[in-house]
């Protein structure tokens, strides 16, 4: 069907780009196009957060990831001015070659995993099943029912959050 | 008010007896650091109290009683795992009981003699000490037991790292880990010990009266392996404490660095409460290893007799000399102890106390003039005996009791365990008695250095005598070395139950012993049948 | 024809004729009004030479931005300096999708509603490209490597990031007293009863403070005067910009525009109605060819209002525009929540 | 689902000592930013708020907020180990920040919050609230690692502290999404065997893999080997009052919901991979922690070592699962945050200065002069030694005691090894403070009422316990109840 | 495996590949955050690792056909919001103090 096609096509092209960044991200010496980089993987997670039939999360996605926390990212980097990593030569040498070995292997392991697990059990019944066609309503109603604490507790969890980045960026003691 | 009728706080004796002196270290507490006075009365008040505690249950104890029972109090101290506030006292720990009780009053009356900083700490280690150390004499829970063991380490730790000599924090350091590994190996072991009997009988309790109902009723059910390992952990332990050969190593640098009074009490009491486990926990609990392994610790003691008194004879420090004296002495017990037989067990609990107090009164001679001279060295004495008379007389007084001239109490000691042994290996008995005759001879001639002959240092002509306060605290030590002598009968007595007790579980290692004297195989042929069926009195 | 294609052209027509309207006809217009108006208000004719009225102005200010010569400075990263401005266009070009610009018509035997992508996150997917914008002046700031560029840029992104909160609670207080974050259900809202017996129900009228803050902040959003600081040429030459000129220029050029048009539509579309008109139905295909008249007039007005405002007001300081931010506005808009909420739960909306 | 926006008042009871810890938590950040000269009362208030949260807490169990928290015997034990973590914190805390003049009211605002966390994160049920309220925990503490933002030390051991503790929130967060992908749920008590019990034959890898990662993530909260390596560091850059905090309680909540998982998922007994797993980090743990320990030269370095052994310790229990091993190591972490706690106070008071290193040299003859911290930090030496009759001995020994009925002698012994070591180096702080004669002069924080209150309370119930253990048995007898059918 | 889930239409790519796109993500953050420098950097890739979990998330929802998943990435994108402005506030925080946000150099204390 031509419809499936097209969403192969879309998912193709926003993994290749999700990925390809992710390692360019990696592999960038400035800071600035690291963040540019996971800008795109951002991009591409969306897209791909749009195929799973989560548009808002999609939005948010943008929204906040792309649109608020990293610009921050970009904001410090360029209030620190900071500009490429330091080329000189590497002080633990060891650590990052194992460092990339353990990520390289578990990233192959997982991967291959993943691919080879058998279909999970549906063993519980869900919470909800996702509506269509619009699933944002549903969404509000479980925040504030099934997650009505968590939701308290991530509001202290932002208030922790801005009383202590206020704290620390003040230069002064009083 | 009499002290028949004395219960402070309405508990009974034994608890009174164990805390009384916490109770003394805690009322220290509220004293102002400088106050050297109160810190003198309340240490004698405490310690004298505990003695006459001490004295009070003796008296009220019938001597026939043949298992710890005496006096006992069994509560529930951390009941979700069975552990138990167990106590309870024989012959044996009695004994000793009195022992460290008169002891700690000695201690502390010599110390109000001498110039000694921060009294007050000095005197609250003590206490807190005779509380570990009676509490280990009167446990009968294994746990509880571990409990005061352990309490023990920290006064000791304390009063050789801050009182003691130059390399006190080396000697410490030492004595501690030397200590502790042994401990927590007999920690785990408990732990162990505890796990088989709540397989073996289906109940939890760390109480010894319970394990040794079901060791000696052969519901205790242990491969060989694992029984030759709990002994082994209890055993090393002990002999850790003892200290037996080649474990020694931290004694000698523990007495020399260690202030007189910790000195007299490492001796007099410490050493003392690894053959007392010997003799409540690892033997009773481990009949069958017990006599699988004796022979190999009866060789150890060997060892320790002769190379202790050997290196005590090479020995210029007086302090370490009569230290070495103490390995071999205690090895002596050990062996007595290995040995098994009436007489040898007798001999040994005897010549536990006996050893005690003559070693006690030598180190707190030493003492005496290490306080006037800041020496020990022999060369730096020499004919100092028209100076100090009465410790002169004192000394001698002790190093005979040490060597075991009849008529004082080391005589009756040794001269039972080595009859004991005899019954079981002429050869063993030999060997030890080589012992006994080289302890003669470095004793004597370290009176011979020290005391007679003519003066050769000058520096001694200022020395003076023991003054009235040492001599009080001497002075108990002294009596009771000579009473022993004299009548040993009342603390045979006083011990001859659990002795008969002891005995029985040993019976089937002398026996072992005695069929075939030498060679490992003669412990391979032994077999369970060999022990004696269980006694009811045993358990209870 | 299959389903598939149908909507496929449907949704072709649809974004070509939203961006032959915004691109062809308002943008180049909006240049001349802008200049004109200045010219009305500060009291001189403003251009008047190229064509009548300098009505050509506008494409002669394009042709003379696309003939320059384009410099890009020695060290800037040249990658970045070019992206920028795409990355400010690209936005502020796809904004235009979700807003409906008319009710729905009924042509070639489908109902057609009069939006590009009338998608259930509507409002959000603004929000997520409007601070994918951000991007574009932090980038050319940095990118240009001159600081005044970055001080610009720098400014930009904590200016945008400072009234999208304020805006992001006022929006949802719209959508909570809507329902639902499709603007075409935000405009059927209001189109759809009174309030206070009287009154249109257009969201200006419960949420007039929600209105006011929404208003304010779109022109710090897009960095106009009084709020237009990154630009601010008496500090900071030509702020994130100063480094660009060309064609490249043009395109900043045209963000700004694009973005100040998109405001517009949104303020006309969440406060004021939309495309509808207070107390008449329009119905019909000609009902639903005045809707896009009614929303395009709507549209106007806010457009008119940016330019009025441009040449009348001062421009503020950083300080005091951060402090309006986060001290006036932020509590104000979360008032205002509360106070919409209210409305909501007595049923009074 | 239940219904929209329902709060009942049993929900509402449920998280009442959290909701008191956030309002005056709020009410502290507000009087600090209105009403400056109440400075000096905070302490008092926070220790108020605590004294509050604690009557709040209550002891019927059940399940609230549409099963996302529960109330327990577990939640309490929580409760009194968060609440006391802080509180000792607070009256530590407060003489050493008022001297060097930051003693602004987010330090008690920040900690209150924290503890808020830790207790919402024990009382989870739902992994998305456990996460929560971790989260809510280590941020508040990532700031107060910074406290001092001046002091470059205390910047960095913020920075490690931030970036190793946001790798394990990813960690955590990989887990909790492959438990929730193959098992279809995060809520613990629909987890219950699932692992175990469901069609999965025989063995789910990605489902052991997720677990890792939040054993791991875990880990690192705890500070077990190989997830140790930020503690040191930030032991001894953080302020020493908070680390007071952070070194104890958050320990404390990370292991009790490594072991909630755990046991939700494995409910009968530690399947094969596992058990070995967590005897390998816990002897890893003991050895490493104790052997480095003694080369330390920094005294909270080395109490950061130290107390990478403590957890080893712990998981021992971890290693053995049984219910006699939980509420073994509930007796173990209750006494090591007392002990813990204590020994971080005494170092507070017995320092030069957060500005100044805490070499383990500049306490030579402070025994005499500052007698009651001393006293507080000999017995606590003592007592994270295992001696008798501190707490310590009376958790090590439950914890031991259940690995060995549990067939587990060798870690019981390789435990035991490592209390041996550990003797070397708490001892010679013992000597430093009491053996040795004063080198330096250190002008030192003056013992006021508030820290001298700290000392004796710790003090008391560092004997207490070891003395009789049973009320604290009985607790965690009562919390242990979640461990039924071992 | 996708099921047929009520209203949804069934998936055109196979969740699988979801999830091995999740997967190596992840891992390419735990690279970035194992080799990388710059502390920004790292807290980058851990961003990073964080967003792949959000993939899985969204995959395990729309395989199991519920919502708990979308709402989890909901707070997830949320607590990440407030990680990172306490990270970047301890890193200016840091960077006044230490003129550097290199990992390498910050050795006071030693790693």
């Amino acid at each position: 069907m031509p419809a499936f096609s097209g969403q192969l096509v879309v998912f193709g092209f926003a993994s290749f780009f999700a990925l390809a960044f992710a390692v360019l991200m990696v592999v960038q010496r400035t800071p600035v196009r690291s963040v540019l980089s996971l800008v795109v993987t951002f991009f591409g997670l969306s897209v791909l957060a749009v195929l799973l039939a989560a548009p808002f999360i999609a939005a948010l996605q943008i929204f906040v990831y792309a649109g608020a926390i990293l610009v921050l990212f970009l904001f410090v980097i360029m209030l620190l001015n900071l500009k490429e990593e330091a080329a000189d030569e590497d002080d633990r040498p060891v650590q990052r070659t194992l460092g990339l070995l353990v990520a390289l292997a578990l990233g192959g392991l997982l991967a291959g995993a993943t691919l080879r697990a058998p279909a999970p059990p549906r063993g519980t019944p869900s919470l909800s099943s996702i509506p269509s066609p619009d699933e944002i309503p549903a969404l509000g109603r479980l925040l504030f029912s099934d997650y009505l604490l968590a939701f308290e507790a991530l509001s202290l969890l932002l208030l922790v959050a801005a009383v202590g980045a206020l704290l620390l960026s003040k230069r002064k003691f009083e | 008010m009499s002290f028949a009728t004395f219960h402070p706080f309405g508990a009974d004796l034994l608890t009174t007896l164990v805390f009384l002196p916490t109770v003394g270290a805690l009322v220290l507490a509220f004293f102002p650091a400088s106050s050297k006075a109160g810190a003198k009365a309340v240490g004698l008040l405490t310690s004298f109290l505990t003695f006459a505690v001490s004295a009070k249950i003796t008296l009220g104890f019938d001597p026939a009683t043949a298992t710890p029972s005496a006096f006992a109090i069994d509560r529930a101290w951390i009941p979700r795992f069975g552990i138990r506030y167990q106590l309870g006292v024989d012959g044996l720990s009695l004994a000793l009981v009195l022992l460290t009780t008169v002891l700690t009053v000695s201690v502390l009356l010599v110390s109000c003699g001498q110039e000694i900083e921060k009294l007050r700490g000095y005197v609250a280690a003590f206490l807190l000490l005779e509380t570990g150390m009676l509490g280990s004499l009167v446990a009968l829970d294994t746990l509880l037991f571990y409990v005061f063991w352990e309490v023990m380490l920290v006064p000791m730790y304390f009063i050789i790292g801050i009182w003691g000599g130059k390399r006190r924090i080396y000697a410490t350091m030492k004595f501690f880990l030397f200590t502790m590994a042994g401990s927590l190996l007999m920690f785990v072991a408990i732990l162990y010990a505890a796990n088989v009997h709540l397989k073996a009988t289906g109940f939890q309790s760390f109480s010894l009266v319970d394990w040794t109902r079901a060791a000696s009723s052969g519901a205790w059910n242990l491969t060989p392996g694992a029984e030759a390992l709990l002994f082994g952990a209890f055993t090393l332990a002990f002999l850790v404490k003892v200290p037996l050969w080649p474990l020694h190593t931290w004694l000698p640098d523990a007495h020399v660095e260690a202030p007189t009074g910790g000195s007299i009490i490492l001796a007099g009491v410490l050493l003392k409460l690894g053959t007392y486990g010997l003799l409540r926990f690892a033997f009773p609990l481990f009949p069958r290893a017990a006599a699988r392994y004796g022979p190999l610790l009866a060789v150890l003691a060997l060892v320790g007799i002769v190379y202790g008194a050997w290196v005590a004879a090479a020995q210029k420090d007086m302090k370490k000399l009569v230290a070495y004296s103490s390995v071999s002495h205690l090895a002596l017990v050990v062996l007595g102890i290995v040995a098994g037989t009436g007489a040898a067990l007798s001999g040994a609990v005897f010549q536990m106390v006996g050893h005690g107090l003559t070693t006690g009164l030598l180190f707190l001679l030493v003492g005496v003039l290490y306080s006037r001279r800041h020496t020990r060295e022999m060369a730096d004495f020499g004919g100092i005996a028209a100076r100090v008379p009465v410790t002169t007389t004192l000394f001698v007084v002790a190093a005979l009791g040490s060597i075991g001239l009849p008529g004082l109490n080391g005589f009756i000691g040794e001269f039972l365990i080595l009859g004991g042994v005899f019954q079981v290996n002429v050869a063993w008995a030999a060997i030890a008695a080589t012992g006994m005759i080289l302890g003669a001879i470095y004793l004597l001639t370290l009176i011979q250095k020290v005391f007679w002959g003519p003066e050769t240092v000058p520096a001694n002509r200022s020395l003076t005598d023991i003054n009235a306060w040492e001599l009080a605290g001497a002075f108990p030590l002294v009596v009771l070395i000579v009473l022993l002598g004299v009548f040993p009968r009342p603390l045979l007595n006083l011990v001859d139950g659990s002795v008969k007790t002891l005995q029985r579980v040993s019976a089937p290692r002398a026996a072992a012993v005695i069929a075939r004297p030498a060679g490992k195989d003669a412990f391979e042929r032994l077999e369970v049948h060999e022990l004696p069926a269980p006694r009811e009195e045993i358990a209870r | 024809m299959s389903p598939t294609l149908a909507a496929a052209l449907e949704g072709a027509a649809k974004i070509a004729f939203v961006w032959a309207c915004v691109l062809g006809a308002v943008l180049p217009n909006l240049i001349w009004v802008e200049r004109r108006m200045a010219g009305l208000i500060q009291d001189r004719p403003g251009p008047n030479r190229v064509g009548p009225f300098g009505l050509f102005q506008a494409v002669a200010d394009i042709l003379k931005l696309l003939m320059k010569e384009d410099v890009v400075p020695m060290y800037a990263d040249r990658l970045l300096h070019t992206v920028a401005p795409l990355i400010l266009l690209v936005p502020a070009m796809t904004t235009f999708a979700v807003i409906p610009f008319g009710s729905t018509i009924h042509l070639f035997g489908r109902d057609i509603s009069l939006v590009v992508a009338d998608v259930n996150i509507g409002i959000l997917y603004v929000f997520a490209l409007t601070s994918v914008g951000i991007y574009g002046l932090v980038l050319a700031g940095w990118a240009s490597n001159n600081k005044f560029a970055l001080l610009g840029g720098l400014r930009s992104s904590a200016q945008v990031i400072s009234y999208e909160l304020a805006m992001g609670i006022a929006a949802i207080s719209v959508f909570l007293a809507a329902g639902s974050l499709r603007l075409q259900r935000v405009v059927e809202y209001q189109a759809s009863g009174t309030f206070l017996g009287f009154l249109p129900l257009w969201n200006c009228f419960p949420q007039a403070i929600g209105c006011l803050i929404f208003i304010v902040s779109a022109f710090a959003e897009t960095n106009r005067v009084p709020f237009d600081l990154p630009e601010a040429e008496a500090e900071l030459v030509a702020g994130y910009h100063t480094e660009y000129s060309a064609f490249r220029f043009g395109m900043f050029f045209m963000a700004e525009y694009l973005n100040l048009i998109a405001a517009s539509a949104m303020m006309a579309t969440l406060y004021f109605g939309g495309w509808s008109l207070p107390y008449l139905h329009l119905t019909g295909i000609f009902g639903s060819l005045a809707s896009i008249a009614v929303f395009a007039a709507k549209t106007g007005f806010f457009i008119f209002l940016f330019v009025w405002v441009r040449w009348t007001l001062p421009r503020f300081r950083f300080d005091q525009l951060m402090n309006l931010g986060w001290k006036v506005f932020l509590p104000l808009s979360l008032l205002n929540l509360l106070w919409t909420g209210a409305l909501v739960l007595w049923g009074v909306i | 689902m239940t219904g929209f926006f329902q709060v009942t008042g049993a929900d509402l009871a449920c998280v009442a000592p959290e909701i008191v810890l956030a309002l005056f938590a709020s009410l502290i950040l507000l009087l600090d930013a209105f009403a400056r000269p109440l400075r000096t009362f905070f302490p008092y208030v926070a220790l108020l708020s605590l004294a509050l949260a604690n009557l709040a807490g209550r002891d019927s169990t059940g399940t609230f907020f549409a099963g996302a928290v529960e109330s327990s015997g577990l939640s309490r034990y929580i409760e009194l180990v968060a609440l006391g973590a802080v509180a000792l914190a607070v009256l530590g805390g407060a003489a050493a920040l008022e001297r060097d003049g930051r003693n602004q009211g987010e330090f008690y605002a920040l900690l209150l919050f924290s503890a808020a966390g830790l207790i919402l994160m024990v009382r989870g049920v739902d992994l998305l609230v456990v996460f929560l309220g971790l989260e809510l925990m280590s941020l508040a503490l990532y700031v107060l690692a910074a406290w001092y933002r001046d002091v470059p030390a205390a910047t960095e051991a913020a920075l490690k502290y931030f970036l190793m503790g946001a790798l394990a929130s990813a960690f955590l967060l990989y887990g909790v999404a492959t438990v929730y992908g193959r098992l279809g749920t995060t809520r613990l008590t629909r987890l219950q065997g699932l692992a175990s019990g469901h069609s999965l034959v025989p063995f789910d890898v990605l489902l052991a893999a997720g677990l890792l990662a939040i054993v791991a993530a875990l880990s690192f909260k705890i500070a077990l080997v190989p997830f140790h390596g930020w503690a040191p560091d930030v032991y001894q850059g953080m302020t020493t009052p908070a680390v007071t905090f952070l070194s104890t309680a958050p320990k404390v909540g990370a292991l009790l919901v490594l072991f909630r998982i755990l046991h939700a998922l494995f409910p009968s007994s530690l399947p094969e991979p596992w058990r070995p797993l967590f005897a390998i980090i816990a002897v890893l743990s003991i050895l490493f922690g104790n052997v480095v320990a003694l080369s330390q030269r920094d005294l909270k370095r080395m109490l950061a070592y130290s107390g990478i052994a403590q957890m080893g310790y712990a998981a021992i229990a971890v290693a053995t699962l049984t219910r006699e091993a939980f509420e073994g190591v509930l007796v173990f972490l209750a006494g090591y945050v007392v002990t813990n706690a204590a020994a971080f106070l005494a170092v507070a008071a017995l320092s030069a200065g957060e500005k100044e290193p805490h070499a383990l040299g500049d306490l030579a003859g402070l025994g005499r002069r500052h007698p009651v911290a001393a006293s507080a930090l000999t017995l606590s030496m003592l007592s994270l030694a295992g001696l008798p009759p501190t707490v310590g001995f009376i958790g090590k020994f439950l914890v031991f005691r259940a690995a060995v009925d549990a067939g587990l002698v060798g870690l019981a012994l390789i435990g035991v090894l490592g209390s041996l070591i550990s003797v070397g180096y708490y001892l010679r702080v013992v000597y430093m403070l009491w053996m040795k004669e004063p080198v330096r002069e250190v002008s030192l924080v003056p013992e006021d009422l508030l820290s001298g209150a700290a000392f004796l309370l710790t003090s008391a119930l560092m004997l207490a316990w070891g003395v009789f253990p049973r009320a604290l048995l009985e607790l965690a007898r009562g919390a242990a109840a979640a461990f039924t059918g071992r | 495996m996708t099921g047929a889930l009520p209203g949804v239409a069934p998936m055109a790519v196979p969740p699988g590949a979801f999830l091995v796109v999740g997967t190596l993500l992840f891992a390419i953050g735990l690279a970035g955050a194992l080799l990388k420098r710059n502390a920004i950097s790292i807290f980058l890739s851990i961003e990073l690792m964080m967003n792949a979990v959000n993939l899985l998330f969204l995959t395990y929802a729309r395989m199991r056909g519920d919502l708990a998943g979308q709402m989890i990435v909901f707070f997830v994108i949320a607590v990440a919001a407030a990680e990172a402005a306490v990270g970047l506030a301890i890193f200016v925080a840091l960077f006044r103090v230490r003129r550097t946000v290199d990992v390498d150099k910050i050795a006071l204390l030693k790693w």
